[in-house]
């Protein structure tokens, strides 16, 4: 069986090309957004703005200035985490969504009848419809390369390596280098989703930061869905009791007026 | 920074979805009022029992109908019951509610149409042999059996759409456990208001209307109290409902659906009039819950990136 | 500095980002902070056009640097390898005795039968010349022109006295001397003013050039368009080069300046010219307004008698050849006067001025889009006064909708049945759908084949002049005319070889061209040159292009389609992939990474090197035995392989032989690099920092000379051109630029169309500053209207930081930028934001200044 | 190395103390991977062959895959010292340069004053391009300037582009203008 493969983003080396956008979409032939024909954001460079069905990569632009030229431009390619723990595939009823032998997360289109739980499950909202096909659609890691040897469009193409690819292990190594070596040159760099140990049981997609997680559209402790299971459903269950117990009373008493004789219960009202 | 559940994508379950949810809340909860009754209610009852079996009936039939149609491919909704790949291997996943919840829907729907048809053959209401004989099977014993089983998956129905609400990662939705509560109480109260105003077109025994407002009325208490702990679970996220669809919960839901029901109750109002404003908050109950998550996206740095380090 | 490279060239920024993760420092000089400013070490804002200032001001830094005065590496690399110690002549007066002009500039006079080269004044350049020895002795180049002497006698006749030198830099007229004093007032203070940068960020890049150059590093600018399209760009460039001679960083590995150029062929569009200055190789275009009158006053006016040019009689006598075949005799000068000459200036501002005159009948525009380019108001005027024109392209671009979708015909200015212009338009093919070579920035050659066929009656771009090309050569066939002889005796054959079958009906074969460029013993096709050492000027050799001759040494091999990289890990130059011109050489003037000795500089910076115990084989022609010694290296050398360093020249030789074994600028004609520029170019031997045509402020070094005294405005006066707002014009108080995104390709026509580049960026929008935002009222997609005297545009307001404020003279600037992609064919319109530019440009290259003008801005 | 990752994996599941993937790891929460059926590789049995990017000037090497004469697939060659595989956006999306509805297959002509378009044949084009250039060559030829000067050449025709085209173009188009006497040939390079 192979390695846990993944991706390791450099953010620091980003230079918001969107090559990973455009190489993803070449590959996975997704469409773009109203045939190409779109509205500017507004929102720096960044047209797409959202992980979706036809977006399986997104490079966020975030511009922090405190004046004119004085300040730092961050670049961001994001893509779907392939969580080691994946709420999507948990909740997913039609078993669409698969763990792979490279332990990604694909989804079946074949398989996917658009019931969307996957993407309310999703912590990053990284899934969503693709029109063309009426399912849920998200970056599968390019399982039909992995499978042949070749290394997905994305990582691939992105010119700067920004975007690396390889086993989970070697790039966690390589990763770990390049935070010491930026906290050297005074960088306050970190890592997202590279700790086992850490939510989701570790991210197989994780990113070098520079600035908190939330600033690059990424929640600081991603959880799966089922952590409400137990206690919903339990609560649920207590509830329903208590209801149950109201109707039975309701019916005792019922008989135990009639027992003391005459309708208490009154015919006031009948409609 | 906001809450990690504001940064998933909402998943537009919307004018299917929300109707799905109140009507299967109703089903079930007449669904299970229904089979109290085919337990430990009286002949004088049956009315309002077979009257329970129809609401669930037509209910579990719409409820799979709107559940389907929301689909992105309502040709497959079956891949939700057995693995499209290898059939006739089952698709179920106990710790996924919408899982467990298209099997729940399956069920509980058997079970109200064969309680129906029993209760409409024992009217002799049923032309057709063969609905005849199935229906001549479901009666006495079986009856309660097959009355039983579906009350208890009625509820279920009632009360697994907000757990499922619940197992997401959604503002609000996920952001508390008391969802499935809340929405199983509130299936409870509208299945007992619509009861109320159905039973008596089948000639319902006044003591039994009784017995069901008696039991609307405790259960929009309950209904409120859930509600309080729900929003104060909430904490911090409760800022989502300086909108609209916090006017609606207030007004629409605990106003018009909660209180004002319980008013008319304590002064023996007529009763249709309290059942119809329960039916309405229970929908708007779905509406405000459902709405205000829908409408909060992935988040995001303000636009033109003016958020970060600038003021 | 002058390129955006993160956005313009994201492939070639692979290498800086590399070398950052290794430790190198990055540096951006831009007006705005770009995506390249984001992953710099840092970014240090300029006004648009400053550019010559700043180099200026690190050249004066430089030179009186402890590090440079310190180190010998310095000494040693600009007193032998450059011209830095060289005597110039007594009568040259610098623009600090001028007050902003070089000695010998006289007022300029237009031609009346070519009225179109919108010189505002002209240099004769006799007072820049060297203080030299006496004329060796021999006959004067009249004598051998009037006696059709031999072509090595004509350069005998042109050699001047050896240039007096003094290796101490102590002489007060030696170049060193004559820099220090130009350059003298580029202080940081100066530079601060007019180029509106902190002066510690200024001093910041100047201490990290000089830590990083010398034997064991070297530092490389890399400069695009923004350098280019000024009314002093080459003299940027020329700066830099000066600067980089200065620092001991050209010839040398991660050294030099790289030119990202803008179009996959447009390195091999000047090589092989589609312009109309110069023939292949870059000779220059025998002209009417030259001495040009025969042959050998061509060569005698074109060549140098010694340094690598010298061999120009070869390559000329060659290249006529390639055109004319047996036809080319010695003795109708190898068909010279068949050969049409030049005007004056034809190039595309010049042009499209005629032709708004209607002196201009036809135009053939294939592949590029004019009515979106500059002044494009003006522009499209001119189109509409054409008999007829045609284009070609794989998209109904806008130079083929103009006259019924262009801006003037949608707001009625414009009937379109007034249009009287015949218009055709042939869909093209796309690059997988046929065979051909392109040459890319690094000058190297790479070959593509066909794939696909192309769709419906797409034909390849060649295919439509090999058949236009047959037509007339049938419709002249039968000519008596003298004027016809020369197309009657041009060479057409580029149909496929028997047997060959061509990739659609009547195509050519690409391979057929390439051959007849690399060139072939005459009357022997199949006996290719090996190299343009092999080329005679007696007419024995056919070779269109002698820089590209030895990418096809054989009949069966074609060089630029070698895929071999070098193997990992082995430092190499990747010989085998491709082929570069010249001689397969990717590093020029690569000498100079070697000492005087011959040695590399240091370990680190081991490129190319003299190796002593090299046992050479025996002259192949003579058959003499050659002693030890030649140069090697990773690269191929570009010097005589076995001249040893110890080698001393002939002073009185011609061509190669006077250089000597240091003498490592070899196309110099004393080998040695320029630093003070005696001849070549029209605008000054020194870079001098003007203001653009169209500025803000004074020129604060030289307030009586604003702008460059010799730059070129076409059309001044006519009604169709509104120019110049005059300095400072509070009408339009702001600077802006204009430039490229990585999303989307020069006027759009191969982006605009494509839906996954146009939805990532999918509207024209412009970038300002928060302030001037403020000031304005101008919220954040608010749409705002830019103008200048030409026109004005409309678009959506990007607000941000990136772009601002710039304290320039004392005055608070602000500086607008925008993209100039869209137009209103494609899937993503826009409005044509080159209509805003002016027809105002370079006087040694004709190019227009687009990067650097005022305008105005007012919302919606 | 996978296989102590899968336990830890587990591990770190059921270890999840009290939250519902404890208990569900259980109930067998899938997080043993299992193998999709991959969608059909697009280049499997394509053809391969040799490009360049046709955008920018560092001439990023590119894989052109095609199916029986139609192209489905264009990357990065990843033996290429220039780009070792990678491509920025447009070079991304020179399949869509290809593979696209809006590409113009027709050769179009508008007759002076006429307010549209007319489909004409290639052949037919041809020839009438030829006549124009003809015609206006012999009117407007110069053989020699008043000043005597022998110049054997045409001001009235403009030649445009070739930056985007390959060297064997521009040798084509500059050999053919020259022969004929015309010299205003210019490309992008100029500006």
């Amino acid at each position: 069986m192979p390695e846990p493969m993944g991706f390791f983003t450099d953010t620091t080396v980003c230079i918001g090309c969107k090559a990973c956008e455009v190489a993803c979409k070449e590959w996975n032939q997704l469409p773009a957004e109203n045939g190409g024909v779109r509205e500017l954001s507004g929102d720096s460079y960044d047209n797409t703005r959202r992980l979706d069905g036809i977006h399986w990569r997104h490079v966020r632009f975030i511009e922090q200035f405190k004046g004119p030229y004085d300040g730092r431009w961050l670049m961001m390619s994001d893509v779907c985490k392939h969580c080691v723990q994946a709420g999507c595939l948990e909740v997913c009823p039609t078993g669409a969504i698969i763990r792979t032998e490279f332990d990604t997360v694909v989804i079946q289109s074949d398989v996917c009848n658009g019931c969307r739980a996957c993407i309310a499950a999703c912590p990053f909202g990284v899934i969503d419809i693709n029109p063309v096909s009426g399912t849920a659609q998200k970056c599968t890691l390019c399982y039909d390369r992995l499978k042949v040897g070749l290394e997905p469009a994305c990582s691939k193409a992105c010119p700067t390596d920004s975007i690396q690819f390889g086993s989970i292990a070697e790039l966690r190594a390589r990763a770990q280098k390049r935070v010491e070596q930026l906290k050297a040159q005074g960088v306050d760099a970190h890592l997202y989703g590279a700790e086992p140990s850490g939510p989701l049981g570790g991210l197989n997609s994780f990113y070098l930061l520079v600035d908190k997680d939330e600033v690059y559209g990424l929640p600081h402790n991603p959880q799966l869905p089922t952590r409400n299971l137990t206690k919903s459903a339990s609560w649920s269950v207590a509830s329903a009791a208590v209801l149950g117990v109201l109707a039975l009373v309701g019916l005792r008493k019922r008989r135990m007026d009639e027992h003391a004789g005459g309708g208490a219960g009154g015919t006031g009202h009948a409609s | 920074m906001p809450p990690d559940t504001f940064f998933s994508g909402a998943p537009h379950w919307t004018w299917f979805i929300i109707p799905y949810f109140f009507v299967g809340g109703l089903a079930g909860g007449a669904y299970f009022l229904t089979s109290i009754l085919e337990w430990f209610g009286k002949p004088e009852d049956r009315p309002v029992v077979r009257t329970g079996y129809d609401v669930a009936a037509v209910g579990a039939i719409l409820s799979g109908l709107l559940l389907t149609l929301d689909l992105g491919r309502p040709l497959r909704f079956w891949h939700m019951l057995f693995e499209s790949a290898n059939v006739p291997a089952i698709a179920f996943k106990a710790w996924s509610p919408i899982s467990v919840g298209a099997w729940a829907i399956l069920l509980f729907g058997l079970c109200a149409v064969l309680s129906a048809l029993g209760s409409r053959a024992e009217e002799g209401r049923l032309q057709m042999p063969a609905l005849r004989a199935v229906g001549g099977v479901v009666r006495g014993d079986v009856a309660k059996l097959v009355a039983g089983v579906g009350g208890i998956l009625g509820f279920f129905v009632a009360g697994y759409t907000g757990v499922l609400l619940s197992v997401t990662n959604r503002p609000i939705w996920a952001d508390s456990p008391w969802l499935g509560a809340l929405f199983l109480v509130s299936g409870a109260s509208t299945g007992a208001a619509t009861l109320i105003l159905l039973a008596p077109g089948r000639g319902a025994a006044q003591r039994t209307l009784d017995w069901l407002s008696t039991f609307d009325s405790r259960a929009l208490a309950v209904e409120l109290l859930v509600l309080i702990v729900f929003l104060v679970s909430l904490g911090q996220i409760n800022r989502v409902w300086l909108s609209f669809w916090g006017f609606l919960l207030l007004v629409g839901v605990v106003g018009f659906g909660i209180l004002a029901p319980l008013r008319l109750h304590a002064k023996r109002a007529p009763l249709a009039q309290a059942a119809k404003l329960v039916l309405l908050g229970g929908f708007l109950l779905r509406l405000a819950t459902m709405l205000a998550s829908e409408g909060i996206d992935r988040y995001r740095v303000a636009l033109g990136g003016m958020g970060g380090m600038a003021p | 500095m002058g390129s955006n490279m993160a956005e313009c060239h994201p492939v070639a920024f692979r290498w800086p980002m590399k070398a950052k993760l290794n430790g190198a420092k990055l540096i951006h000089v831009d007006p705005r902070f770009t995506r390249t400013s984001a992953v710099a070490d840092l970014h240090v804002p300029i006004r648009a056009g400053s550019d010559i200032a700043f180099l200026g001001g690190l050249i004066n830094h430089v030179i009186h640097s402890e590090r440079w005065n310190k180190d010998p590496f310095f000494k040693d690399y600009t007193v032998h390898y450059t011209n830095l110690a060289t005597i110039v002549n007594e009568d040259f007066k610098d623009t600090e005795d001028l007050e902003g002009v070089f000695s010998g500039l006289m007022g300029y006079k237009e031609p009346d039968f070519w009225p179109y080269n919108g010189f505002l004044g002209r240099y004769d350049n006799k007072t820049w010349q060297y203080e030299r020895g006496p004329k060796p002795p021999g006959p004067t180049t009249e004598e051998v022109i009037k006696q059709r002497g031999s072509f090595d006698d004509l350069l005998r006749s042109l050699r001047k006295g050896t240039a007096k030198s003094d290796p101490t830099l102590q002489h007060p007229r030696c170049v060193f001397q004559l820099l220090r004093k130009h350059f003298s007032r580029y202080t940081p203070e100066m530079v601060e003013q007019i180029c509106g940068c902190p002066k510690e960020k200024f001093l910041r890049v100047a201490e990290t050039l000089l830590e990083n150059s010398g034997r064991d590093r070297t530092s490389a600018f890399a400069y695009a368009v923004a350098w280019t399209q000024h009314t002093y760009g080459v003299q940027i460039i020329s700066c830099c080069a000066l600067l980089e001679q200065l620092t001991g960083n050209m010839g040398r590995p991660g050294g030099g300046i790289m030119a990202l150029r803008g179009h996959a062929a447009i390195q091999g569009s000047t090589d092989v010219p589609t312009l109309y200055h110069s023939i292949h190789g870059y000779l220059n275009a025998p002209s009417a307004v030259r001495p040009h009158d025969t042959l050998r006053d061509y060569l005698a006016a074109e060549t140098p008698p010694t340094g690598y040019w010298a061999n120009g009689p070869k390559w000329m006598v060659s290249y006529l050849k390639s055109v004319y075949g047996d036809a080319a005799t010695p003795e109708n000068d190898f068909g010279y006067d068949w050969h049409p000459k030049i005007l004056g200036d034809h190039s595309h501002m010049a042009c499209f001025a005629a032709m708004n005159e209607g002196k201009i009948k036809g135009a053939v525009i294939v592949g590029q889009n004019p009515a979106t380019s500059l002044n494009g108001t003006a522009t499209r005027r001119a189109l509409r006064q054409l008999d007829w024109l045609v284009v070609k392209d794989n998209w109904l671009t806008e130079t083929a909708t103009h006259w019924y979708l262009g801006p003037e015909v949608k707001n009625g200015e414009v009937k379109i049945a007034d249009i009287k212009t015949e218009i055709f338009f042939f869909p093209s093919t796309q690059i997988a759908e046929y065979d051909g070579s392109y040459t890319n920035t690094q000058r190297m050659l790479q070959w593509h084949s066909m794939a696909a066929k192309a769709p419906g009656d797409c034909r390849t771009d060649s295919w439509f002049y090999h058949n236009l090309a047959k037509r007339l050569k049938k419709a002249y066939a039968d000519s008596k005319l003298s004027r016809d002889q020369g197309w009657k005796n041009v060479t057409w054959d580029f149909d496929p070889d028997p047997g060959e079958t061509p990739l659609y009906p009547g195509e050519i074969s690409a391979l057929k061209v390439l051959r007849e460029i690399n060139g072939y013993a005459t009357g022997n096709p199949k006996q290719h040159l090996k190299g343009f050492g092999e080329l005679k000027d007696d007419g024995s050799t056919t070779c269109a292009s002698w820089i590209y001759c030895g990418c096809f040494p054989a009949w069966d091999q074609n060089l630029t389609a070698r895929r071999e990289p070098d193997p990992p890990g082995v430092p190499g130059a990747h010989l085998k992939w491709g082929w570069a011109w010249p001689a397969n050489r990717r590093n020029i003037y690569n000498r100079a990474s070697a000492d005087l000795n011959g040695n590399p500089w240091s370990e680190r910076k081991r490129w190319v090197w003299w190796d002593p115990n090299f046992v050479n084989p025996p002259d192949p022609k003579t058959g003499k035995p050659i002693p030890r010694g030649k140069w090697v290296g990773y690269d191929v050398p570009d010097f005589t392989l076995t001249m040893p360093p110890s080698h001393q020249g002939k002073p009185d030789g011609i061509i190669m032989e006077p250089l000597s074994g240091t003498d490592a600028y070899i196309m110099r004609p004393e080998g040695k690099g320029w630093i003070f520029v005696p001849s070549g170019l029209v605008d000054g031997p020194f870079p001098t920092h003007y203001e653009p045509h169209e500025s803000p402020v004074q020129n604060l070094l030289y307030p009586k000379q604003q702008s460059s005294p010799v730059h070129k405005v076409w059309s001044q006066g006519k009604p169709w051109n509104q120019l110049a707002a005059p300095v400072g014009d509070p009408k339009y108080p702001y600077v802006i630029t204009t430039y490229r995104l990585t999303e989307h390709y020069l006027a759009g026509a191969m982006s605009r169309w494509l839906p996954w580049l146009s939805e990532l960026q999918p509207e024209l929008f412009i970038e300002l500053g928060k302030d001037l935002a403020r000031e304005k009222g101008i919220k954040n997609l608010d749409h705002v209207i830019i103008s200048t005297p030409r026109s004005h545009v409309r678009a959506k307001a990007l607000v941000t930081d990136r772009i601002g404020v710039l304290k320039v003279a004392g005055k608070t600037i602000h500086h607008v930028g925008m993209p100039w992609h869209w137009g209103w064919m494609g899937l993503s319109t826009g409005d044509v934001v080159n209509d805003l530019t002016a027809w105002v440009g370079d006087p040694n290259v004709s190019i227009h200044e687009g990067k650097a003008f005022v305008c105005n801005v007012e919302r919606a | 190395m996978q296989v102590s990752r899968r336990d830890f994996l587990r591990l770190t599941a059921s270890a999840g103390a009290g939250t519902a993937v404890g208990g569900l790891v259980g109930l067998g929460v899938t997080l043993a991977p299992a193998t999709a059926r991959a969608q059909e590789l697009r280049i499997k049995d394509a053809k391969t062959t040799p490009s360049i990017c046709p955008f920018c000037s560092v001439g990023c090497a590119t894989l052109i895959h095609t199916v029986n004469g139609k192209i489905v697939n264009i990357e990065g060659d990843p033996r290429s010292p220039h780009n070792e595989g990678t491509l920025c956006p447009k070079g991304a999306a020179i399949y869509q340069l290809h593979m696209n509805p809006n590409r113009a297959t027709k050769v179009l002509h508008r007759k002076p004053g006429a307010g549209d378009w007319e489909v004409v044949e290639l052949e037919w084009a041809m020839d009438r391009v030829a006549e124009l250039i003809k015609k206006t060559r012999d009117d407007t030829f110069i053989e020699k300037l008043p000043n005597g000067k022998l110049v054997n050449m045409t001001p009235a025709i403009f030649a445009l582009g070739g930056a985007t085209l390959d060297n064997e173009f521009n040798h084509v188009c500059q050999k053919f203008w020259r022969g004929i006497g015309v010299v205003a040939i210019e490309n992008q390079a100029r500006i």
